[in-house]
């Protein structure tokens, strides 16, 4: 079972806008193996988000991908047909969209929409299909499905939208799930609940996830391997017992210290100083240059290429033989 | 270290009693009586100058309903609710806009609340060009110091919201929230979407901000350890009531209702491997809003479920100095 | 050739238009007109004012004496010879011709004249035409509502009648010829509101087949005719604008479509409708008025200034290329006292500019025509616009709806509007007396109040002697068009209409057609 | 709902009168009355007041608009003073007419309007969008007449597929109605091109994509129905403007309905018969808001619960 | 030049501590330079221009006086002479077409003014607000739009008399009706986003909550109505004419030609045509200018290079 199912070969996504081009993606290489998750963590618009969407093709104009390969089951997407497209979307790629708000149509009701899914690539008549959206509904924790199911979305609460989201997702039983952000919204207790649906799913049909959040808890309780991504690129990628007990990256070492823990006394956070840099006149160099405390002048000026070490694989002139040498 | 914050219960900036919030719904019940989803149903709690008050709870347990009722964004069903002084409820509109200066809400859907037709500057300096604060240049300086303040690039502020990702958007419904320096905030999940280091700037904020202005918060959030890192007090929510009110040390060392242990119980950390299929996580359905159970409105899911919860609603009282709590068994914890 | 097209007519026309109403029936001759009857609601001829409505009647009705189409000339139609005159003029004696049928196979009598005409005069029937012949006695009386009978009618037997009148009227025969004085049967009562609707029974060559108001008017033939019976089987009056009438004629669904003036010429240069076109003469006038209560037109002078300023002869052949003849005098050719030897009138914007100098505006005037959105005479006025600027005249055209301007017009109100008319019996009197007498003047907006010319107008009307009638209505119209000007002559119009060319004996009176004596080849 | 529909037929009455009050206003405003349209050709005075007293016309103005109302309420529009026939039946007459044509005319335009409209948004920017833009512009643009003429001349006279004009004939309706509907399927089309674009942007669209729905369906089911609150308004006063007759069309293809019957009652002053249009008028639309209201809260559900509270 | 002076800067420039520069623009702003990138609506932009500044310096392009009869030149084919032909009058169809313009001009777009600001307003005002606003707005919507609007623009004339101030007021007093209608409708959609409550929230007032959020996000749907309208509207001046509200012979406006040239349109199309041709022009350089508007209002298109 160890047959990769997704391989990410330095994808690039642009968006060409009238200002210049931004770079949302640049570079990213990544694999998934059947059964296996993935998390994405990174900061805020570091392209966690347009990295899912590349691999649905659904970007936004302006946006486009600029170069790479998505290879899903042995084949590049990128060289499928609109139609064919169709038949893997929702069927065999599910995505849980990151805004459950604008992400529902607001005019129809949350049973319509799920109903919708499953009817496309279940062929399963009416009434199964409404059975099988209330179960679906159950899995998630929406209370009274019965009834909930006749609502519209803004009857809903931000959490619950969220698990419509996901059971929309997961009803079709997906080769692979792209979580995009899935629990942001949800309590502890839910997003527990949701994380072990997650699993079940994961152990029961073999489902691959890619699993972007921001929680890095959220990502050591349910992923095995974990990229961190920054202003587009991939600083680290590499098993995430490894990644959080001892990460390599600056920026990784940095994220993990400034978790707020209940144990925790102190009153301020730690906290990267500095900013995202703009990803259309972006610095030379190392992106996290300006912003890490390592850095020196060599990081300024060119960009690291990655290194693997012991199976950890980390963006940073740290690890690279030319860094002893500038010491 | 940290605000000194009044802990008078007289002193208080913000009060709110008995506040209830039902919508309609199409249904009826078998009776033929209209049914409502009761979003919010009596909730009592007070904010005190600057102090932080955590509101934790379920998801769709009325924390947002909660926190929009209170500055009467939606009517409330019923309630008073008293800022310094005030009663907002007998305010009339135009004196209820002079006051929306001193209360500020952030939402919890960061893209749905920004105009896609706005660009982020003039979202950002809205609520100053709506109360009349300086002239443009002024707003526009303070919109880029906003902005930075956030973590946004100021180069962006021509950008619309549409071309900004989650976090990015968040970050402008806190600019936008902070740009009148409020009195009271109400931040809906405000770091929800954001990732840890950016969330803990904003946090690093929201305390700043407290310190130099004596800012109150309201500060929802189904995040316990965000809300254990930024609150004075926290209050419990469970199906639109009042579970437990009590100052944060008391509710994170000594939960005396069963739902707050659950809820203490599920929170996953990086290292500390919570077991997932532990019997201390919560099991079975959270009941609808529209027909909560009769009794305690928990009994259905709790594991310590006596009889008496099933047929009778537990008071909400006052079991130890300063916290209160709605379980007839609450001394159990003690 | 010709036969063959009309085979093709004739199938054609079964095909399209008529396919739901009736089957094609082999060899009958149904004859189809188009004509905007866009109001035609009704067609009790009592009650309205229109064109329409009178051809209609035309068809199906007869007024005791009849006019010969092209000649005018009065002759016995239900009569048996012209009516006797008492001695004072006062005292018409009718009788009828025996053995005349109604539609509906009642023999027509005495009776039915005396409930025709005390119909007219029923305030509650609400006749629009009483003003035609208000001069038979007792009319006043029962409009009034004092009395029920018209004292006027005396019934002599079944067919001998008298009618008198309050005053000697000399062309009281021609008024009785007209269409507005068409006898109804008695039994027409009956019908109440169905009459003129469902049934409208008369003597005439075509009967009432059926009738959707707005939409068709379909006549048939009366066997039973008391004169030469109608070559047709079925005349179709069908509604349609005026440009569509003309593409369904193009297409061969109508034989005959009224042509607007506007557009005749494009069919005069049109290879294959041209010898379609037909041209006929009518008896009217179209004048200017002068209104004498308007500044400054209250000065004869600027009222001849504006009649020398209008270049009569470039509006008749230029912008109306010739579609109309220019008018020397208000009364047209054919009618008594039309001078065919008088001069044409003088067109010199020189003399106008003199003659408005010496009226006191050597800087010119400025005056306002109100036409009516209906009129199709706003082109007219943007003519005589531009010819008066040469005299210095300045002419403000405002439009108006219609009824706005009959309101404004009747109460004498417009400074200079344009008058056109055309007669409903071809006497003088029905001009210049219609026009001028007394607050007649008002209502056509001229204000014209002259003595002098209402004691010579009435005078007009009691002559009986036909030569002394011609030389003062010869006078009187001198005066007018030359001395007092109420009104400037500026042409007499024509009717233009196409005809198909398998049609054949189509009569028109002046602006009805007459379908008694036509035919389909 | 039911309350709802009662609130609103009650304020449909105050429509009624308010709109037969300032019809009546109006018509005493300006000048001219229908006895002197009678006697048009010659009158005098005597004559014309006899006819305005026949027609009530002397009684004060309050009184004449009282009687009115009063008769109304009865179901009795009046008589017709020209065509001395009852108004209800000439307006039912005339709006059997209208409708046959309107309801082909309102097919028409609705059905080409939203699908060409539908189309050009889709394939936004493309040729295909800015012929068919090019093309509604000429049809809003387009005098009225021209389109009826053309109509005529091409498929009456030269190629002569159909009849130029009348009601009876088979097909007679096709001309009228293209002519009729033209100009509002091309509104209508527009109309539709700008809402399905707002719409399409929106990201639900993008999710109802990603569950590999087949593009067709997401537009016409996801965003068809967030875009049609302005194309359902539009198409309501569309069919305001198609029932209420259209002068021209009637006149060009020699149609008796409604459009030419108030023209005409209004060019003579035929005051019961305005009043009949205008009552008639203001009752399809007040019917037709009323519709388009409770159309809104099932287009929308927000909307209905903002009505609800 | 002049249209330079349309577009004039009023960017604010800040300079940052840190030296950099930032160049601040709002929502219209950015509009309109979005709109300036877009080919044709800057070409549909300078055809309007041209079309005003020809009815404006009428006097000085037009070849002939346009009131000028010619009685031997009637209904001219087009020639040299004459470009566009002559009318029955045998006045310069060209010369009346560039005079016709100032009317038909002014009606399409100040009358439209009139009609969309009212119908704007009272259409925002009842869709937000609701309850007994919208219930009066509504029902005054109602009865404008029944009663027969011949009437009102008789009355006008036979009260303010003729002229073309009023025929504006004749025809934008009952125009709005429809736009308010429509407008009322999407507001109510609007204004359950929560970007308005967010407003609220800062104490936006109603008008401001309609101008500043549900206008903007309704602009598409007034820019199409508008361009929908102006064509009717130069047609209905003409109609109106013809009741004696507005201009009378011999002033040209544009659809008192086509109506004119209605009798004439078999024999002499070009009559009809060419003022046909010129509203066309109009209504198809105020829809690309519109277009062109609604998509440089749609910052989601902002980077799609608009206009090709
Ligand atoms: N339409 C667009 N035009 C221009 N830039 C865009 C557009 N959409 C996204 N971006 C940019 O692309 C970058 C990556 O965005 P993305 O949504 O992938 O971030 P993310 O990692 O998902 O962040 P978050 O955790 O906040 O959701 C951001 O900097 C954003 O500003
Ligand atoms: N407009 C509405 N109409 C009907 N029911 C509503 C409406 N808005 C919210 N609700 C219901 O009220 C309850 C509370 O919703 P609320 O948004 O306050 O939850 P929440 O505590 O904020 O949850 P979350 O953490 O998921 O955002 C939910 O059951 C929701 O379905
Ligand atoms: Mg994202
Ligand atoms: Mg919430
Ligand atoms: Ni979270």
């Amino acid at each position: 079972m160890s047959e990769k199912l997704l391989q990410i070969n330095n994808l690039k996504t642009y968006f060409f806008t009238d200002e210049g081009v931004v770079r949302a993606i640049d570079d990213v290489s990544f694999s998934l193996k059947r059964g296996e998750t993935l998390g994405i963590v990174g900061e805020s618009g570091s392209g966690k988000s347009q990295t899912a969407l590349s691999i649905m093709q659904l970007l936004e104009n302006p946006g486009k991908i600029a170069g790479g390969e998505i290879i899903f089951e042995g084949k590049n997407l990128l060289n499928k047909t609109k139609k064919e497209m169709r038949k893997i979307r929702g069927n065999e790629i599910a995505m849980i969209f990151q805004e459950p708000m604008t992400s529902l149509n607001p005019v129809y009701t949350i049973g319509n929409q799920i109903m919708e899914n499953i009817k496309l690539h279940q062929k399963l008549n009416k009434k199964e299909a409404r059975e099988k959206t209330i179960e679906m509904l159950k899995l998630v924790n929406i209370p009274a499905p019965e009834k909930r199911i006749d609502e519209y979305p803004h009857q809903m609460s931000g959490g619950m939208r969220q698990r419509v989201m996901i059971a929309m997702a997961l009803s079709c039983n997906p080769k692979l799930l792209i979580c995009d952000e899935p629990t942001t919204a949800l309590d502890v207790t839910i997003q527990a609940q949701i994380l072990t649906l997650i699993n079940q799913l994961k152990s029961k049909i073999n489902t691959s996830i890619i699993m972007i959040t921001h929680d890095l808890g959220v990502v050591s309780q349910v992923s095995e391997n974990v990229l961190v991504m920054y202003a587009g690129k991939a600083m680290e990628y590499g098993k995430v017992k490894n990644i959080f007990k001892s990460p390599l990256h600056p920026y990784t070492e940095a994220l993990i210290r400034s978790i707020p823990t209940i144990g925790n006394k102190q009153r301020r956070l730690s906290v990267i100083k500095g900013m995202v840099p703009n990803l259309k006149n972006r610095p030379e160099g190392c992106l996290f240059a300006p912003r890490c405390e390592y850095a020196k002048d060599i990081c300024k000026k060119s960009m690291p290429e990655i290194v693997d070490i012991k199976g950890q694989k980390v963006r940073c002139w740290k690890y690279c033989a030319k860094w002893q040498e500038v010491e | 270290m940290g605000v000194e914050y009044v802990k008078s219960k007289e002193d208080a900036i913000f009060k709110v009693r008995n506040l209830k919030q039902w919508f309609n719904t199409d249904k009826k019940d078998e009776n033929g009586n209209k049914l409502y989803v009761k979003a919010v149903d009596g909730v009592t709690f007070d904010v005190r100058y600057g102090e932080t008050l955590g509101i934790v709870g379920e998801s769709g347990c009325g924390k947002s309903t909660l926190g929009r009722t209170a500055l009467r964004l939606i009517e409330p069903t019923e309630g008073e609710i008293i800022f310094q002084g005030k009663n907002l409820m007998s305010l009339s509109k135009n004196e209820m806009r002079s006051i929306r200066k001193e209360l500020q809400i952030m939402f919890q859907d960061p893209y749905a609340s920004l105009n896609p037709r706005m660009t982020i500057g003039d979202i950002i300096a809205e609520p100053m060009d709506i109360q009349k604060v300086g002239d443009r240049k002024y707003r526009l300086k303070r919109t880029i110091e906003l902005m930075k303040l956030c973590g946004l690039d100021p180069s962006y502020i021509r950008r619309y919201p549409h071309e900004f990702s989650g976090g990015q958007r968040q970050r402008i419904g806190i600019a936008r929230a902070m740009a009148l320096n409020p009195k009271l905030l109400v931040c809906d999940e405000p770091v929800s979407a954001l990732d840890v280091s950016i969330q803990s700037q904003v946090l690093n904020l929201l305390m700043d901000l407290q310190e130099e202005f004596r800012l109150s918060l309201l500060f929802i959030s189904h995040d316990l350890s965000v809300v254990n890192h930024i609150s004075n007090r926290v209050m419990v929510m469970y199906l639109g009531k009042t579970m437990e009110f009590a100052e944060k040390e008391e509710i994170f060392n000594r939960p005396l209702h069963p739902y707050t242990r659950a809820l203490l119980n599920a929170i996953p950390s990086i290292d500390g491997d919570i077991n997932l299929q532990s019997d201390q996580l919560l099991q079975g359905d959270i009941p609808s809003p529209i027909n909560p159970p009769k009794g305690c409105v928990f009994h259905t899911r709790c594991p310590y479920c006596q009889e008496r919860c099933k047929s009778e609603k537990p008071e909400y009282r006052e079991i130890l100095p300063d916290h209160n709590i709605a379980c007839h068994y609450g001394e159990k914890f003690i | 050739a010709c036969g063959n097209n009309d085979e093709n007519n004739t199938a054609k026309e079964t095909s399209n238009q008529e396919a739901s109403n009736q089957e094609p029936k082999e060899g009958k001759k149904i004859f189809k007109y188009g004509n905007d009857l866009g109001a035609l609601t009704g067609l009790d001829v009592h009650l309205f004012t229109t064109s329409e409505v009178f051809e209609v009647s035309e068809q199906t009705h007869e007024a005791l004496i009849g006019v010969r189409t092209g000649t005018y000339e009065l002759y016995p139609l239900l009569i048996t010879e012209m009516p006797k005159v008492s001695e004072d003029g006062l005292t018409y004696s009718f009788e009828l011709k025996k053995g005349i049928k109604f539609h509906d196979g009642s023999e027509l009598t005495s009776h039915d004249v005396k409930y025709t005409l005390e119909r007219i005069f029923t305030p509650s029937v609400g006749n629009v035409n009483t003003w035609i012949c208000d001069m038979i006695k007792g009319s006043k009386e029962m409009l009034e509502g004092e009395a029920t009978e018209l004292s006027g009618f005396k019934l002599i037997d079944d067919y001998k009648f008298e009618i008198s009148l309050y005053e000697p009227y000399a062309p009281f025969e021609a008024v009785m010829a007209t269409t507005q004085m068409v006898i109804f049967p008695e039994e027409a009562e009956s019908y109440g509101k169905d009459w003129g609707l469902k049934t409208y029974i008369g003597t005439g060559p075509l009967k009432l087949k059926e009738f959707q108001p707005k939409v068709k008017v379909m006549l048939e033939r009366f066997d039973d005719y008391h004169g030469e019976v109608a070559k047709l089987d079925e005349l179709h009056f069908l509604n349609m604008e005026a440009n569509t009438a003309l593409l369904e004629f193009e297409k061969g669904n109508i034989h005959l479509a009224r042509v607007q003036e506007s557009l005749v010429d494009q069919y005069k240069d049109d290879e294959k409708l041209k010898d379609k076109l037909r041209e006929q003469n009518l008896i009217g006038i179209i004048a200017l008025t002068l209104n004498h209560e308007k500044p400054p037109l209250d000065d004869v002078r600027v009222r001849k200034a504006v009649s020398l300023a209008v270049d009569r002869k470039s509006l008749a052949e230029n912008y109306l290329k010739g579609n109309v003849s220019p008018a020397k005098s208000m009364l047209p050719p054919g009618v008594l006292g039309y001078d065919p030897d008088a001069p044409e009138l003088e067109y010199n914007p020189e003399k106008a500019k003199e003659l408005l100098a010496e009226a006191g505006y050597p800087d010119g005037v400025e005056l306002t025509s109100v036409v009516s959105e209906k009129n199709k005479l706003v082109g007219v006025f943007t003519v005589l616009q531009a010819q008066l600027k040469e005299a210095g005249i300045t002419l403000n055209i405002q439009q108006v709806d219609k009824p706005s301007y009959v309101d404004l017009r009747k109460r004498g109100e417009i400074q200079m509007p344009i008058l056109t008319w055309y007669a409903d019996y071809v006497d003088p009197d029905n001009f210049l007396y219609t026009f001028l007498y007394k607050e007649n003047s008002v209502f056509f907006s001229s204000n014209y109040k002259n003595e002098e010319f209402n004691k010579l107008a009435e005078e007009g009307r009691r002559i009986a002697n036909r030569e002394e009638r011609e030389e003062l209505y010869k006078k009187l119209d001198y005066k007018v068009v030359h001395e007092d000007l109420p009104h400037s002559p500026l042409y007499t119009p024509k009717a233009f209409y196409m005809e198909a060319d398998n049609v054949d004996g189509l009569e028109m009176q002046n602006f009805t057609f007459r379908f008694y004596n036509t035919d389909l080849k | 709902m039911k309350r709802y529909i009662l609130k609103r037929l009650i304020q449909a009455f105050i429509v009624l009168i308010g709109v037969t009050l300032v019809t009546f206003t109006l018509l005493n405003i300006i000048p001219g009355d229908p006895a002197s349209m009678m006697l048009e050709k010659k009158a005098d005075p005597a004559t014309i007041e006899r006819i305005r007293h026949e027609l009530g016309l002397d009684r004060p103005l309050t009184i004449q608009y009282v009687d009115f109302v009063k008769n109304a309420v009865m179901g009795d529009f009046g008589t017709s003073y020209f065509e001395r026939e009852e108004v209800i039946v000439m307006i039912k007459r005339a709006f059997l007419v209208t409708f046959k044509i309107g309801t082909y005319a309102l097919g028409f335009a609705i059905l080409f309007g939203i699908s060409v409209g539908t189309i050009a948004a889709v394939y936004r920017g493309t040729i295909i969008d800015r012929l068919i833009m090019l093309i509604t512009m000429v049809g809003i643009s387009s005098p009225a007449f021209w389109v009826a003429i053309i109509l005529q001349i091409i498929f009456g006279l030269k190629f002569d597929l159909l009849p130029i004009s009348g009601i009876d004939a088979p097909g007679a309706f096709i001309l009228p109605s293209i002519a009729l509907g033209t100009r509002y399927a091309a509104s209508i089309a527009r109309l539709t091109r700008t809402s399905m674009l707002d719409a399409m942007t929106q990201d639900y669209v993008r999710t109802a994509r990603s569950k590999g729905i087949h593009e067709f369906i997401v537009v016409m089911k996801h965003v068809f129905k967030n875009a049609s609150v302005p194309i359902i308004t539009f198409t309501g006063l569309t069919v305001k403007f198609i029932l209420g007759g259209s002068m021209l069309t009637e006149t060009v293809f020699s149609i008796p309905g409604l459009g030419k019957l108030m023209i005409d009652a209004i060019m003579t002053r035929d005051i019961p018969v305005i009043q009949g249009c205008v009552v008639y008028i203001a009752a399809v639309f007040v019917i037709i808001n009323l519709l388009i209201d409770i159309f809104y809260g099932v287009l929308d559900p927000r909307v209905r619960t903002a009505k609800g509270a | 030049m002049g249209i330079k002076n349309l577009f004039k800067k009023r960017d604010l420039e800040i300079e940052l501590e840190t030296g950099e520069e930032i160049i601040y623009s709002s929502f219209y702003e950015d509009a309109v330079k979005r709109l300036k990138k877009n080919k044709f609506a800057m070409i549909s932009m300078y055809v309007l221009i041209a079309l005003v500044l020809m009815a404006i310096f009428a006097p000085l392009i037009a070849p002939y006086d346009p009131a000028e009869q010619d009685v031997y030149n009637i209904m001219q084919k087009p020639s040299s002479e004459h470009i566009f032909g002559t009318d029955e009058f045998g006045r310069d169809i060209l010369s009346r077409i560039i005079y016709g313009a100032r009317i038909s001009l002014s009606v399409g777009i100040i009358a439209e003014a009139i009609a969309i600001t009212i119908g704007v307003i009272l259409g925002s005002i009842a869709g937000y607000f609701g309850g007994k606003a919208d219930m009066i707005i509504s029902r005054l919507i109602e009865i404008f739009a029944s009663f027969p609007q011949i009437l009102f623009a008789l009355a006008i004339m036979f009260v303010l008399g003729p002229g073309i101030i009023n025929l504006f007021i004749a025809i934008g007093f009952v125009g709005w009706t429809s736009v308010a209608r429509v407008i009322r409708g999407q507001i109510m959609q609007l204004k359950e986003k929560e970007y308005v409550e967010a407003s609220i929230a800062s104490g936006g007032g109603g008008m401001r909550i309609i101008f500043k959020h549900l206008i903007p996000n309704c602009l598409s749907t007034i820019i199409v109505i508008v361009t929908l309208n102006i064509p009717a509207d130069i047609m209905y001046e003409a109609s109106l004419s013809f009741l004696g509200l507005g201009v009378q012979p011999p002033t040209a406006s544009w659809g008192a030609m086509i109506n004119a040239a209605r009798a004439y349109i078999r024999a002499n199309p070009h009559y009809s045509i060419f003022p046909g041709i010129a509203i066309m022009i109009t209504v198809l350089a105020f829809n690309m200018l519109g277009d062109g508007l609604r998509d440089a209002l749609d910052p989601k298109l902002k980077n799609q290079g608009g206009g090709n």
